[in-house]
Order: C-alpha cells, then structure tokens, then sequence
C-alpha cells in the first residue's frame, strides 16, 4: 500500500521541482516528469493490486494534518478510487509517453508542468474526501486543462479553450456556492460526515435545491445534452493527446464523483434525472454524430455519448431498490465501460494525432499504410461498439442484463443509441478502409498498448462474467478459436497458413464427430464443420489479395458458428453470434470494393443482433427449452436477428453488396453457412418460443409470407442483375426464404424441407459461388456482360455449375428438386395456398437468373479477352467436383438426407413421424404424393444416353464450326463482341415487371436513414459555437433542473 | 439579507455579461464579477451578528471562544476561492490574449469555428 | 418391368406421331382458315426425315450437341410421366415415378436442355429467344399454378392419378365444370404453354425467325421437333386428365387430346401477337383473377 | 430579445438561490465543524489567527491545492504567452521623474510590508497570500514605473519553485515525524501570542509568501514582457 | 479435291443413299423444300404472292425457312449486284446439304436490263451453281411455282446435284468468285 496523500505530495514537489528544473536542463525536467509518472503510475496500481488481491480490505483513509474526519481535510481511497487512479494515471503514462515521442509544445518545462498537475488534479478529485478539497481539486484539474486545451495555439484549440473556461467556470460557481451551502446546511465540508448528517434532517426543498445545484455543476463537467458544446469543441479543437487524457482519465474522476454524489448525497430525484440526462445525452449524442465530418468532433460525440451511458448505469446503480445481483453485474459493466472507454478512446484520439487531417475524407484509406495502424484501429472501433470478446461488448451485455423488467424501455434506448453508434463508427471505417491513403504517422506506441490492454481486459471479463452471466463456453471450441487466432503468426506464407487452417478445421472436426448429428444442434455442427473445411479448401489460390488477417477470421467465424449451433442457452448463443458477424463484417470488409457493403452489413448485423439481445432479454429463462412467454413482442424480436442473418424481406438490404463485394474466397461461406446460421436460430426460436405463444399459428403464417414474399421479389429483382456474384447473393437470398417458409410451416413435412434445402442450398450455393471465385480469378470481372463463351474453357466449371443450377432451379433428377417437393408438400398439406402460388411463381421465376448464369458466363461467344483463360484452379475444381457429386448422388438417393434429418427431428415432440414414408416404386410418398427420385434419374439418364447413342449412329455427318460462323444474313460478324447477347438480358420482361422490382425497401430504409441524418442536422443544430449560447444553455438546464425536481416553485 | 441579495445580485450581473455581451473581454469580466459576488456571499454567509473577527489576540478572546467570533472557516474558504479566481481570471486573460493575437478582434461571433 | 419399358416405348413413338399429326392438321385447319389448300396432314413426317437425312449438320459445342437430346428426353419424359389412361397397366405410363409437382418440373427440363444448345451456338437470336420463352413462362406459370392448386386442395391430392379419380362418376364431376375458373385460367395458360398467337413471341417470325434454334439445322431439328412434338401432346394429355375426366381408353383420349389441341389452335388464328411485356402482364393479371375466384372459393369452403 | 431571455433566465436563477439563502438568516449563529477550530483552534495550533489556523493547518490541504493552482495559473501563462505574438496597441511613454523616484523610495518598503504581513500570518490579519500579492505590487509599480526593470525570471522561478517544495517538504515532515502529512507537531508550538509560535504554520505561510509573490510577480512580469517585446 | 472431307461420299457401312432410303429421302426432299428467299432484286415481291393465300406454295410442302442453316432453297430474286453476291455467297454456304438454288429472272442469266452495267454480275452460273432458271422480267408467282415443280422432278430424280458440282469444283467458283469480289475477306467454306 502506498498512501495515497504521497502520491499527491510528491507530484505537486515534483510539478514545483520541475518549474526550476525547466530553467536549467529540459532533459533533466523531462527525465524528472517520466520519473513521477512511472512513480504514479507504480504508487496507483500498488494500491489498487492490494484491493484487487484482498491485502487492503478496508477504504484508506487519510488524515491530513492527523485531524479525524469532520475537521480536518481527510483523502478516502477504497477500490473505486484505487482503480480510478490507476486508470488516470495509466492513460497520463501513455498519453505523455506519446506526447513525448511527438514533441512537446515549447517551452516544454511549462506543458509537463500543466500534464502533471492534470493528471495531479484528477487524482486528487478522485481521493479527496472532502467537498471543498473536491472544489480545490476541480479547479486545479480545470486550470490545467484550459492550459493544455489551449496548448496546440491554433485557432481552434484557443477557442475551445475559452469556451471550456467560461463554462468551467460557471460550473465551479454552481459547485462552490452549493458546497458552501452544504457547509451552512450542514455544517461539515466532508462528504461522509454530510452524508450521515444529511441523513438526519428532512430534506426539504431547499436543501434538495442545493444538492441540485452541485450536482448541476457536475453535469455541466460530465458533458451532458445539450449543455456539452464546450466539450464538443474542446474535443475537436484541442490537441489530441490532450483530448485523450481529458476523456480517457479526468472525465472518469468526475464520473466518480458524480457517483459519490449520488451516494453520500441522498438525493430522492437522483434516478430520475440520471435516467433523462444519462439516456438523453447517449441517445442524442449518438445520432447526431451522423452528420459529423469531423473525426475528432465526431469521436467526442461518441464520448459524451458513452458518459450518458455511465450516468444512465450510475442511476440504475444507485438505486437501492435493485436486486444484489443486478447492481453486482451494473458495477462491473460501469468498471467495464470506463476501462472500455478510456482506453478505446485515448487510443482512438492518439490515433487521430497521427493523421494529418481530422476530416473524415482526410481518413480515406490510411487503414491501409500501416498494419499496425489498422489494428489498434479495429481493436478500439470493435470496443467502443461493443464487438465480442472487447470489454465493451461485456460492459453492455453486463449492464442490459441488470436493468429490471419493468424499466424494459430502456433497454431499447441502450440499444438503439448503440445502433447510432454502429451506424457512424462504421461509417468511419468504411472511409478509413477505403482505397489508399495518405501516410500516416508511426507514434504508435500508447495507442497500441491501449488496445493490448483492451484485449487482455476482455478475455479477463470473458472469464470473470460468462458463467456469472450463464454463458457456457464449450472448451474444445474455445481451443479451437485459440488455434485459430494462432494461425495468424503462419501469415507470412500464405499456403502454410492455408494448411494450417485445415488441419485447425480437421482437428475440430475429429474433436466434435462425436457430437455431430446427433441431434438439432449436431446436425448444423456437422453442416458447419465439414461445410467450412470444404470452402476452406477452395480459398487458397484466389484469397492472395486478401491479408494475413484473413485465415484467422475464416476460422474465427467457423468456429463460432460451431459454438452458436452448440449453444444450450440464449446468451451463449448470442456471444457467438455477435462474434461470427464481427469477424464476417471483418472478412467482409477486406473485399477491395466492399467498404459501403461492409458497412451496411455491420448496421443490418447490429440491427439483428441487438433485436436479438432485446429478445433475449425479455426471456423469461434463458436455456434453451420451451419458455412460456406473453404477447409477441419477444418472438418478434428474437425472429428479427435471424431474419436479418437470413436477409429476409425487409432486412435484405444489406445482402446484395455484401454478397457481391466480399472477396470471393468468402462469400461462399457467407452464402453458403453462414446464412444458415439464422436458419438455425428461427428454427429454435420457433420450436421454443413461437410454438408457445397463442398467436403463434398466425406469426408462423406471416413469417411464411415473409419468406414467399422474399424468395419472389428477390429472385424477381435477381433476374436484372449483371453481376455475377449479386446475381448469386440475390439468388440465395430468395433460396433461403424457401427455407423460411418451411420453417414457418412448422410441421413434419416442412421441416424435413427446410433442413434437406439447408443442406442443399449449401451445396449447390458453395459450388455456385466458389465456381464464380474461380471465373472471378481467371477472367477477372464479376460483370458477365464481359464474360461467354467460357464453356470451351473451364468444361468442369461449366458441368459442375449446370448441375449446381439445376438443383437452383428445383429441376428433378438432380437433388434440389426434393426440397422443393417436400416444401410444395408441406404447403399443400399445411393450406398455405396462396402462399403455395407465390412461391411456385417464384421458382418459375428463378428459371430466369438460372438461364441468365449459364448463358452470359458459360455460352454465347467466347470474348477475345477471354480466349486464353484457362479452367479455374486445381483446389476449386476439386471442391466443384466434390460438390456436383454429391448433388447428383442426393437427387438420385435422397434418402441419404432425409433420413438423418428424421432421426434429428425424432427427438422433438411432434416429430416424430416425418410425414412421408417411402416405398419401392413410388419411391417417397406423402400423404398427397410421391415421388421417386432413383426412378427419375434412371429413367432420365438411360433415355438421354439411349437418344445419344442412336443420334451418334443415324445422324448426318456432324461438324464443328467457327466461333463466329452463324447465320447472320450473309455478314461476316467482325468480333465476337457483336454477337454476344449480355447486357440488358431481360430488359424486356423488366418491362412487364417493373412495378415489383421498384426498390422500396432499400428507399425505406435510405428514407430512414435520411430522415435521422435530418434529424440529427437540426438537433446538431444547437451548438452554436457561440460561448454566450452554451453558457445559456447552462442556465437553461440549470433552471430546468431546479424547477422540475424540486418542490420551490 | 441585503449582503446576501447583493452578492446574488452580483453574480447575476456577472452571468448576464457572460449571457449577453459580445466583448470576450467583457465576457471575462463577467466571470470575475460572478467570482467576487460568490465570495462576498461566502464572506456574509459566515457573518455572526454581533461577533468580532476570529484572531484571538485578546485575553478576553481565549475563553468561551465561540459565543465571540464570527465562524472562521467561511472566511478560510473564501481565501482560496479568492485565489482560485485570481488564478482563473490570469489564464483567462492569457487565452484571450492569444485569441486576440489570432484573429484580432474580441468578437465572441468571429469565434465560432467549432459548432455543430 | 422389360414389358413395361417396351409399351413405354411404344407409347412414346405413338406420341410422337400423333404430335406431328397434330402439327400436320393443324397447319392444314390454318391454311384452311386463310382460304389456301395447305399442305398435307402429313407434312410434319415429311420435314422430319427429311431434316433426319440431310447430309450434313453443323454443331458449335458440346452443349450444343446435346441439347436436341434434352429436349427429346425432356418432352418423352413429361409424356411418359404423365397417365394416359390411369389405373391401366401400359397406358398409365411411367406415372409411379412422381406427382404433378414433379410433371411440372420436370417439364422445364427439356425447355433447359435446348435453351442451353441453343444459347452455345453464338446466335445472337438465340438467347433473345430463350429469354422471351422463360419470361413468358413465369407469366402463364402464374395462371396454371393457381389452377392446379386449385386442383390440389380441393382434390387433396397431388398426384395426376387422384385428380383423375376425384373426376370420376359422370360428365359434370370433371374439373373443367366443378371448377370453372381455374380451368378457365388453365387454359388460358396452355395458350402461353403452346406459345400460340396472341403469345407467339419466343418464335417470332417477324423479328427473331424461329427462335432458339437459329443455328439448329438437319438431323438435330428433326430431333427437336419430335421432342416438341411429344411435348404439345404430354402437355394435351396432362391437360386432358386435369380438367376433363382423364380417358377410360385410348379412344377417350384422342378424342380429349384433340378438343384440348383445337383450342390454342382457332384462337392462334384469329389473333395477333402481344408484344413479351404485354403477354406478362396480361398472364399475371386477368387469368390470374379468374382463377383466383377458385382459389378464394376453395380456400373459404375448405 | 436576446437580453429579455437572458434577464427572465438570471432573474429565475436567482429566484432559486434567493430561495436557497433565505432558509440561513444573516448573521445567524450555526455552527459546523468550525465550532471545533473556534474552541480548540488555540490549543492545538496556538495561532492567534484562527483564519491561519484552518488556512494553513486543519484545511492544510486546501491551500497546497490553492498554491498549486495559483502556480499552474502562472505556468499556464508563460506557456501560453511564451509564443504570443500580441499586438501593440499603443505607444508607451516615459514615467515622469516624480513617479520613477517615488517607486523607487516604495519598492524597498512595500517588499518590506509584503514580508511583514507574511511573516505576522499567523498573528495579525493577513498571510502569506496577502504578503506575496504586496510584494508582486512592488514589482508591478516598478515595472510600470521603469522602462528598464525587469525581474530576474530565473531567480523568480527558482524561488517560486523552492518556495512551493519547502511547503510539500514541511507536509512530509510532519508525515515522516508526526504521523501525517502537514501534521503541526514536529516543531514546539509555542506561546500564545508570539512570533515563534504556532508551530511549522509561520513557516508554511513563509514559503507561501515567496511563492506568491515570486508567481504573481513573474506573472505580472509575463503579461507586460508580451506586450513589450513587440517594441 | 477431297471428297471427304466435303462428305461428298457416303459413310461406309451406315444407311446409304442407295435403294429405298434414297427413295424416300429424294421423296421426302422434294415434298418438303425450306425456302431462303434472298429478294435482292424486283423478284422479291413476286415471293410473297407466291407464298400466301392466292398461290399457296405451302400445298407443295413449301415453307419459308428463317434462316440458313434450316433451309434447303435459295431464291436469288432477281438482278444480283456485287456487293449482294458476297452475302449470297456466303448465306449458300451456311446453307446445309443437299441444298438447291432457283434463280428467277433474266438479270441472274444474262444481266437483263442491267447486262452494262458496272456493278450487276451477268451470269450467275459463274459463282453459283443453279438447278432452276425462271425466266422472264419478273417471272410471274404461276412462273415460280412451275420452276419449283421442275426442281422438285429433278430432286425426285436425284438429278439436282448442283451443290455437289459446286464442291467438285469449288476452286473454279472461288476463282470467278474472287475475280468480281474485291476485298474478299470471307471465312473459307465449310462444306
């Protein structure tokens, strides 16, 4: 333990030594300024290592001058105050460490001075107990930071620096007049002593009005709506290492008085106002960042918005009517959050220090100069938004779960501010991550060691609260996501670290055979394992643009899937689903053009995920077994994040883009399992919830009109697309909400359909779209317009596509007929009759895009670029092979399938029989129909090889032409580029259709996203950059404050 | 009560600069008028009818002390909140110095680069 | 099963023959109608062999090459997959091997096969064609679903073979008088099916002359047109036993198949030709609607 | 308009802290903790001043914190203006000879004054502030008086340094030898009523002196060398 | 001259052309003739009587093909310039054997009215072999059909076996050919 009043002490002689010092020798004082830092900075986490490790049990109470408590000043350092201190000190080591490697403003003896004695005043506001020491403290803290606001001496940085004093100072009178008069109320300056002789008289008005009142001043300090322009302006305007210290360390000293506020100072309306300032501030704060196109400003508006969040959690911590446990769990996300913050966004800010302009377009592309530079990036982004295993992801998981039932509302405040903050941190990455850039700084050093410790602070509160919170981790795939971490180091030879990822997804393989098929959550294991080890094997030869990052996040997402499938509880499931999409959102971003995709898709997943969270939350347990819950709001949202995994109608938005533009080693992951990931997930939230609530035959019938309505518009507005690879994610997405629609059925039969279309949307969708990674990589473009012909070159392709395309288009010898059979079954059976025509109509209309594919690419006039293609890669043309195979197989012998999904679904009450039996020669039959599928393709394949033959035989003498030798009136075509028939393919029939494809979805959603981005212009609106106007405000507040909450009127 | 009303009044004038006038140079001056008005509050909330000043260097003053002197401890506080004020007003005026060798003028509406 | 697979067989050249009757007489009632003596009846034998024996052919590619096959295959197989005659041994044709879903995929097989040849020969006309055919497809599929759920759910059956039996027991029993509508929409869609004026696009003599197979020359049209061939007449015996009672003999189903081929015809004569957007639209909504009368009546008396 | 809203504002604002006043009578008798200082104040600190008393012993703290932020006040200053260049704004002219002599004869005296009052903080009104701030009156009055004065900035940190380390020293004194920092038993305390009384607290109150008259000097010293090296 | 490879003679051991096959074949040959009708001259109006309702080609089996490759006859309508000669060149060419050409008019035998002038080819049998002239400025629909009827006699006859004389002596025809077509630039033949 080190006392506390030394580490004050001696930093004030040290600031004072230093004063002399910077006359002489800057080297000397520049020495002597690292020295008492590192002293601090040891003192500090002494003292916290000693609460952290139960040596130091009770608070450290300090008596200056050797006065007990009410008389003299006293300093009370407990856990709270160890732990703050630490933190500011250790944000001051690093922020000076950095300031130092980048220079320090001149004269330098004078800055270090201000640094220290910042640092000095935000300990000391965190020891102090006592209120006028608090005040004395605030003052030096202020002082300090007006200096070093202004210490950059440009314009901006001065006026920041005026507007923070000016209101500083109003805030300091409202403290000083309102300890003053707790002084005469009370008649003691020390915090304890008040609160205990508060406690003893009634609180009348009055006094309520002077408790106001300090706390008034600490609002204006903790930057909330709409009395925090000055912080704004201070944030964007002053020097960035300065802005990291102020946000990453003093503000959190002020946020802990303000709990100590709360606590000592019973103040009845203390929820109440920290709900409405708190909630306020988050959610203002974080949408009207939209707008903003300064970096700086722009990540101020996030930290006041996440200081809203901590008011918001102090309220709900200090509120004696919560349960134990919940303010156990509302302390460590407030402990999280802080940390979370702090380091996130000192190191965000350190970051800005290194980029030349802090205009957003400034950003464009400097992720990409410097590795590192992106990682510390990503790493802090992924905090502060809340990514798994980040601290920040914990913090808010934390604090969700601790909120009662009945204050549910603001759960979706939380959730909706977190989605503002998705939407324009993202935006900030997609602008970072986008094209190349200028260069950018290399003091990296602080802001690195900020995210080590971001990483290190997650993985510790992984361990600390998953089991608090029941999150169950399997062990074997936490190895596994070790491992694949692990790969990362393989990274500088790009084969070793592809055969390195497959023996990972080997060994997981071999470790979970004995869980797969099992049951429900087997059967999608062993559909996610072997699934991804066979698109693993086809990313070599095309992922070479992608970086070293990319094998490790392939795993990541594979293995995290493996988790999600073997969740047996909500919240695990949904860790691991917030983790595939954020290491998907990763892979998807590393697509050269799909930054705006990437994007979209981090807001859609963040939509999904946080309905999801909501829906969890309002569980009544959290396994996952039949839970009784009322109304459908529960369902509705839970439904909603898989919805949106599966881009059904009207959460498809994101879809298209990030199909298209994701690199394309990956997008058949992402077509191909991922998307089966919210398959899973609605059909264990219809098995558990759906099926219990009473409207649940009709939520199941929408949710089967949802899936129609997709699987017809989406295949309707696949047929126009150009892009090969937006064809395809059209497509799947139209696929998949077939397999919604056998979800929603509910029964046997439609099951048994939507498990067989899983596997075989997989199959011929991985096939389809590795097929296209390799055309992409040979020829070169995704736009088939300059494709054709490509049959005389890639024949493997070619055959393995047909056959893909014809299990796409449900045509019956090859496998994707069965599922459509039983999907009609089921429906007919079911009475879903309009839904029935739709759907048929819709896999009419997928006869279109199937010809579109096979045309543009594959026949038609080979192009001149493209004569010398050759087929796709070895490793791609294996897993084709594969994959045709086992869709010829399937159609031929769909009892392969079929009956590992019976003995699934044998387990489940009311599945037991399957609803189809099979017999010898009608092969399956249901109680409508049969159908056998061995005959078909016996019958299909004998009678096309018998018309071969004879045809071989009899015909006439049969010869090859010319690419080029067609019947064109006589004309000799110049080039096979006046022949090919590619580029507005079905311009006709958009003609026929042009009412159902006009895209009014995506001009709801943009219509949304305009509208807040309004929104948020005018609210911005308010910050005037005018000093009278915010000290106005401040009155206003002020006034507002006093009225409402207390009884003077 | 008229010292208490003064001094709120005092403040009040100070805020009103701060609220209304152009002139940062005025706008500081605000904050000093509201900095003296706070402490002459402090000053007379410590006031004892009828007492003297707490320096005891009279016998007289040595026994029953506190029926004697005003309270002293507003009286310490208004001290270092005095000095605080000096202390805020100098970095004020060094902050408007530099604005002012900035830009040249003391309008507080040349001043608002940063907003929104 | 040996005995079967050779009356299939049978069958199947039966079909074939009559389709080019079919094709024969129709081109004669045609050129009657337009006041011409026509050619004979059997003129559709004639251009076969004659196209079956030219001397040379040509062929752009593999697909190409195979195509005519899929499409013979494709049309033989419908043929084969739908019953004649049901419940007899012979004439109920390979009807074991699936329902009506499966008859309606499977009919898309053979209009695949030739789409792809045809697209690999490079023409131009080729794919304009093919991609008239398959949008016109989604406009008359819409009318025929609807119908044949119809059918379905009020038959609640899915087989070919149920929706015969459910016909059963008089003249009126037939679907075409039990459910008027849908039959209407039905054959209105055959219109489309048949590609028969006023929804000849996909061959359009005016602008794209005969369509898909542009490059397609001898014995590889000889080959289509028999698939095409077999294909009109699965389609009229498909027809046949959906809406008019199925046939009790062979004899019922000439005379049935040959009602059902008269339609398309006299209304192909008198008409002239939407343009595709129009054919679409016209599909989706009026025979739609008319259907859609059956499909509200048997989803509120169900 | 702007002004009506900023009065209804103030005049609401002061409504409340009128409200707030009006529950603490003028002049009233209450007494907090201060009772403790009034009564004991003597005796446990035998400084005759009791405003010294809590100034410098019991709320010790509060006035390190106080020195403190006056010595950033004078660093945050010469940061800010060291680079300044502000604009002259006017000529300046020579002081008369009756003012160059008459602050001549007062610097000694007022510098004097300035370390009297200091040094008598614990006895009579007044400390080190108050000593400090004559003392940096001193300075002002010869820096507006002689064109040629100019304070040794070295000398004037080194003390204000000095100054403000004795203070932290005496603290830790009283931490090593008294049991806690700035504990006022390591030195004897005296006769009531003395000079050499009262323990380190004439002591603190003479480094406080220094210090404040060294820091308000220098930055009186920095504002007028801003101006004037414009020159 | 490779017979061969032009297929000029039959594959051994499959069906030949002789006996009944080649009946039938020769039969059915000229009962069912695909028109290409090439109008590059005035005779291409006299085609489309020929083909509809009052004249009624399609008794005789006749119909129009659409393109090339499906047709067995080509009608060279009338005068034939230089320039429309390398179109007809190549449209025979893509056309599949047996294939049989009509010439209709004097302007195709002797250049008619044109005989002078300097773009009109006056013989045609120098670049094409002809199975039926129909004579006459322009021969009338009744013309035509007489001149079908005739080639159909010959087909059943086996006696029109101009495209087997154009491959036997296809460097003949390619040198006249290539004497009036200037910048040739044609694929070679196929057949």
């Amino acid at each position: 333990m080190v006392n506390p009043i030394l580490i004050i002490a001696i930093t004030l002689a040290s600031a004072f030594f230093i004063g002399i010092l910077q006359v002489y020798s800057k080297l000397w004082a520049r020495l002597f300024f690292f020295l008492t830092l590192v002293f601090d900075f040891f003192a500090a986490g002494a003292n916290f290592y000693g609460f952290l490790s139960g040596r130091i049990t009770e608070p450290i109470l300090v008596k200056i001058g050797g006065f007990p408590p009410p008389i003299g000043i006293n300093l009370l350092v407990g856990k709270p105050e160890a732990a703050i201190g630490f933190l500011i000190f250790t944000i001051a080591l690093l922020g000076a460490y950095h300031w130092e490697r980048k220079g320090f403003p001149e004269p330098q003896g004078k800055i270090m001075v201000l640094f220290l004695l910042l640092s000095l005043g935000a300990a000391g506001i965190t020891f102090t107990g006592d209120f006028f020491n608090l005040f004395v403290f605030i003052e030096i803290t202020s002082i300090a930071a007006y200096g070093l606001v202004a210490s950059a001496k440009t314009e901006k940085s001065v006026e920041a620096a005026f507007k923070y004093m000016v209101v500083g100072s109003i805030s300091s009178t409202f403290i000083l007049l309102s300890v003053v008069f707790l002084y005469k109320a009370t008649g003691s300056l020390n915090m304890m002593d008040i609160a205990s002789r508060i406690r003893n008289i009634s609180l009348t008005p009055i006094y309520i009005l002077i408790l106001l009142m300090f706390l008034a001043g600490l609002l204006i300090e903790l930057e909330v709506f709409p009395i925090n322009g000055w912080a704004l302006d201070v944030y964007q305007g002053a020097d960035p290492v300065v802005v990291a210290v102020l946000a990453g360390a003093v503000v959190k000293a002020f946020y802990l008085v303000f709990l100590k506020a709360g606590t000592y100072l019973t103040l009845p309306s203390f929820f109440t106002l920290s709900l409405i300032f708190g909630g306020g501030t988050y959610l203002v704060s974080q949408f009207i960042a939209w707008r903003q196109k300064d970096v700086k400003r722009f990540l101020g508006y996030s930290s006041v918005a996440q200081l809203g969040l901590l008011i918001l959690s102090a309220g709900f911590f200090l509120n004696p009517t919560l349960p134990a446990f919940s303010k156990h769990l509302i302390g460590a996300s407030i402990v999280l959050f802080i940390f979370n913050h702090s380091f996130a966004k000192s190191s965000l800010f350190l970051l800005a220090d290194n980029v030349k302009s802090s205009q957003l377009h400034g950003w464009r592309g400097i992720l990409n100069k410097n590795p590192l530079f992106k990682f510390i990036f990503s790493t802090s982004v992924f905090s502060i938004t809340g990514v798994p295993p980040f601290p920040g992801f914990w913090a808010k998981l934390l604090l969700i779960f601790a909120i009662p039932k009945n204050c549910s509302w603001v759960i979706g405040l939380i959730l909706v501010g977190a989605l503002g903050e998705i939407v324009y941190y993202y935006r900030l990455f997609r602008e970072a991550s986008e094209g190349e850039g200028e260069k950018v700084g290399t003091n990296l050093a602080a802001p690195l060691t900020g995210a080590i410790l971001l990483i290190g602070a997650g993985l510790v509160a992984w361990k600390m609260f998953a089991t608090q919170m029941g999150i169950m981790f399997n062990s074997t795939i936490l190895l596994l996501l070790a491992f694949s971490i692990a790969i990362y180091i393989l990274g500088f030879s790009r084969i070793l670290q592809w055969a390195g990822s497959l023996a990972v997804v080997g060994y997981g393989i071999y470790r979970m055979v004995p869980e797969m098929g099992a049951n429900l959550h087997g059967f999608f294991l062993a559909l996610v394992l072997v699934g991804s080890a066979l698109l693993l094997l086809a990313t070599y030869p095309t992922s070479k643009r992608t970086s070293w990052t990319f094998y490790p996040a392939y795993l990541v997402v594979v293995f995290s899937m493996a988790g999600l499938v073997l969740a047996r509880n909500w919240l695990t499931l949904f860790v691991f689903w917030e983790l595939m999409s954020w290491a998907s959102f990763v892979l998807i971003n590393m697509g050269s053009r799909a930054k705006k995709a990437a994007w979209i898709y981090a807001i859609f997943s963040a939509i999904g995920a946080y309905s999801m969270l909501a829906g969890i939350y309002l569980l009544p347990g959290l396994s996952l077994t039949h839970l009784k819950v009322a109304g459908i709001m529960v369902p509705l949202l839970l439904v909603t994040g898989f919805l949106v995994k599966m881009a059904t109608a009207p959460l498809h938005v994101w879809a298209r883009d990030a199909y298209g533009e994701s690199p394309d080693e990956f997008t058949p992951l992402l077509s191909g399992i991922i998307s089966k990931m919210g398959v899973f997930g609605s059909l264990i939230a219809i098995l558990y919830v759906i099926g219990n609530i009473s409207s649940g035959p009709s939520f199941r019938y929408i949710l089967g009109w949802l899936g129609a309505l997709t699987a017809f518009f989406m295949t309707l507005i696949a047929v126009f697309q150009d892009d090969l690879k937006r064809l395809l994610a059209y497509s799947s997405v139209g696929q998949v909400g077939y397999i919604l629609i056998g979800l929603a059925i509910a029964s046997p039969l439609g099951w048994n359909a939507a498990l067989y279309h899983t596997v075989n949307h997989f199959i011929f969708k991985g096939l389809l779209f590795v097929a296209a990674a390799g055309i992409i990589y040979r020829v070169g473009t995704s736009y088939m317009p300059r494709m054709g012909g490509l049959i005389r070159r890639m024949p493997l392709t070619f055959l393995s596509t047909l056959v893909a395309i014809i299990a796409l288009a449900g045509i019956p010898p090859i496998s994707g007929f069965a599922g459509k059979w039983l999907l009609y079954s089921a429906l007919i059976e079911k009475g879903w009759i309009f839904i029935t025509v739709v759907t048929f109509l819709a896999s009419t209309v997928a006869f279109l895009y199937c010809f579109k594919i096979l045309h543009s690419v594959f026949l038609g006039q080979l192009q001149e670029e493209n004569s010398n293609v050759k087929e796709v890669p070895f490793p791609l043309a294996i897993v084709e092979a594969i994959l045709f195979v086992s869709l010829g197989v399937l159609g031929a012998f769909p009892r392969l399938l079929l009956d590992p999904i019976n003995r699934v679904f044998a387990g489940i009450p009311g599945m037991e029989s399957p609803g189809f039996h099979y017999e010898k020669t009608l092969g399956v039959v249901s109680n409508l129909g049969h159908w056998n599928a061995l005959f078909l393709m016996v019958f299909f394949v004998g009678s096309f090889l018998l018309a071969l033959i004879f045809f071989a035989i009899t015909s006439a003498r049969v010869k090859k032409v010319g690419q080029l030798d067609v019947g064109y009136s006589g004309e000799v075509p110049k080039s096979p580029e006046d022949l090919h028939f590619g580029y507005g393919l079905y311009d006709h029939f958009r003609k026929a259709v042009k009412w159902f494809i006009y895209p009014m979805v995506t001009k709801i959603w943009e219509g949304i996203y305009e509208w807040i981005s309004a929104f948020a212009e005018i609210v911005r609106r308010i910050y005037t950059g005018n000093v009278n106007t915010y000290a106005a405000y401040v009155i206003l507040i002020s006034i507002i404050i006093f009225y409402f909450f207390t009884g003077v009127k | 009560m008229a010292f208490f009303t003064a001094s709120i009044l005092l403040i009040l004038i100070g805020l009103y600069a701060v609220l209304v006038k152009r002139n940062i140079m005025k706008i500081v001056i605000g904050l000093s008028l509201m900095d003296t008005g706070v402490n002459l509050l402090i000053v007379s909330l410590g006031f004892i009818r009828g007492r003297t000043a707490p320096i005891i260097n009279v016998k007289d003053l040595l026994f029953n002390t506190s029926s004697k002197v005003v309270d002293p401890l507003p009286q310490a506080l208004v001290l270092t909140a005095i000095v605080i004020g000096v202390a805020v007003t100098a970095v004020a005026l060094s902050i408007v110095m530099l604005m002012y060798s900035k830009k040249g003028t003391l309008e507080i509406d040349e001043y608002k680069e940063l907003k929104w | 099963m040996v005995a079967r697979i050779f009356y299939a067989f049978l069958i199947l050249l039966g079909g074939i023959a009559y389709g080019l009757l079919l094709g024969g007489i129709s081109r004669k009632i045609t050129a009657r109608l337009q006041n011409r003596r026509g050619p004979t009846i059997f003129q559709n034998f004639i251009d076969v062999w004659k196209l079956f024996r030219k001397k040379t052919a040509i062929s752009h590619g593999v697909m190409f090459y195979l195509a005519p096959m899929f499409r013979l295959v494709g049309g033989a197989g419908t043929f084969l997959l739908v019953p004649i005659v049901v419940g007899h041994p012979y004439l109920s044709n390979f009807s074991f091997g699936g329902d009506l879903i499966v008859i309606m995929y499977f009919m898309v097989l053979g209009c695949l096969g030739m789409a792809l040849g045809a697209a690999e020969s490079g023409h131009p006309h080729s794919p304009i064609a093919v991609t008239r055919g398959l949008s016109l497809m989604a406009g008359y599929e819409l009318p025929f679903v609807v119908s044949v759920v119809v059918l379905m759910i009020a038959d609640k059956t899915t087989t070919v073979e149920g929706i015969v039996r459910a016909q059963q027991g008089g003249i009126l029993h037939w679907h075409i008088f039990t459910h008027p509508f849908a039959a209407a929409a039905a054959f209105i869609s055959l219109l489309g099916m048949m590609m028969s004026y006023p929804f000849q696009v996909v061959m359009a003599p005016q602008e794209i002359p005969i369509g898909p197979p542009t490059e397609y020359s001898s014995s590889f049209l000889s080959y289509m047109f028999s698939g095409r061939s077999v294909f009109a007449v699965a389609k009229y015996v498909l027809f046949m036993d959906l809406f008019l009672g199925g046939a009790t003999n062979l004899g019922w189903a000439f005379l049935k198949t040959f009602l059902i081929f008269l339609w398309p015809l006299f209304i192909t004569n008198v008409f002239p030709r939407f343009k595709l957007e129009q054919a679409v639209s016209f599909f989706w909504t009026w025979p739609t609607l008319i259907g859609l009368i059956d499909l509200i009546r048997i989803y509120i008396v169900r | 308009m702007r002004k009506l809203i900023a009065i209804a504002f103030l005049l609401i604002l002061g409504f409340f802290m009128l409200k707030i006043v009006s529950v603490f009578p003028f002049g009233e008798e209450r007494w907090g903790v201060s009772r403790h200082y009034v009564d004991k104040g003597i005796e446990e600190n035998r400084a005759s001043n009791l405003v010294t008393s809590i100034v410098v012993n019991y709320r010790g703290f509060d006035t390190l914190g106080e020195v403190t932020v006056l010595f950033l006040a004078a660093t945050a200053l010469a940061f800010l203006l060291a680079t300044c260049k502000c604009r002259k704004k006017y000529e300046r002219i020579e002081a008369s000879l009756t003012l160059k002599t008459a602050s001549d004869i007062l610097y000694p005296l007022l510098i004097l004054f300035g370390a009297y009052i200091f040094i008598h903080g614990h006895l009579t009104p007044g400390g080190g502030f108050q000593g400090g701030t004559v003392i940096a009156s001193a300075v002002m009055l010869m820096l507006l008086s002689h064109f040629t004065f100019h304070p040794n900035h070295r000398a004037l940190s080194t003390i204000e340094g000095l100054a403000g380390i004795i203070f932290v020293l005496i603290g830790f004194a009283g931490f090593i030898w008294g049991g806690s920092f700035l504990a006022n038993n390591i030195l004897p305390l005296g006769h009531w009523n003395r000079l050499f009384s009262a323990g380190v607290i004439p002591l603190i109150y003479i480094a406080i002196g220094f210090k404040v008259g060294a820091e308000l000097s220098g930055l009186i010293t920095d504002m007028y060398k801003v101006t004037k090296e414009e020159e | 001259m490779d017979k061969d490879k032009y297929f000029l003679n039959e594959k051994p051991g499959k069906l030949t052309y002789s006996g009944v096959f080649k009946r039938i074949d020769d039969w059915t040959r000229a009962r069912s003739l695909w028109v290409v009708a090439y109008g590059t001259g005035c005779g291409a109006i006299e085609i489309r009587p020929t083909f509809t309702s009052r004249f009624d080609a399609e008794r005789l089996g006749m119909r129009m093909a659409g393109t090339p490759r499906q047709a067995d006859v080509i009608i060279i309508s009338g005068y034939l310039t230089v320039k429309t000669l390398k179109r007809v060149i190549r449209v025979y060419e893509q056309m599949q054997s047996p294939k049989y050409v009509v010439a209709l008019g004097a302007c195709p035998i002797n250049g008619g009215m044109y005989y002078d002038s300097y773009n009109a080819i006056n013989k045609l049998d120098l670049y094409l072999p002809v199975d039926v002239w129909v004579t006459g400025c322009m021969p009338r629909p009744e013309a035509i059909l007489a001149g079908f009827k005739r080639l159909q006699e010959l087909i059943d006859s086996g006696r029109a076996d101009g495209w087997k004389k154009y491959i036997e002596n296809l460097d003949w025809y390619r040198e006249n050919q290539k004497k009036i077509i200037k910048n040739w630039r044609m694929p070679n033949y196929n057949w």
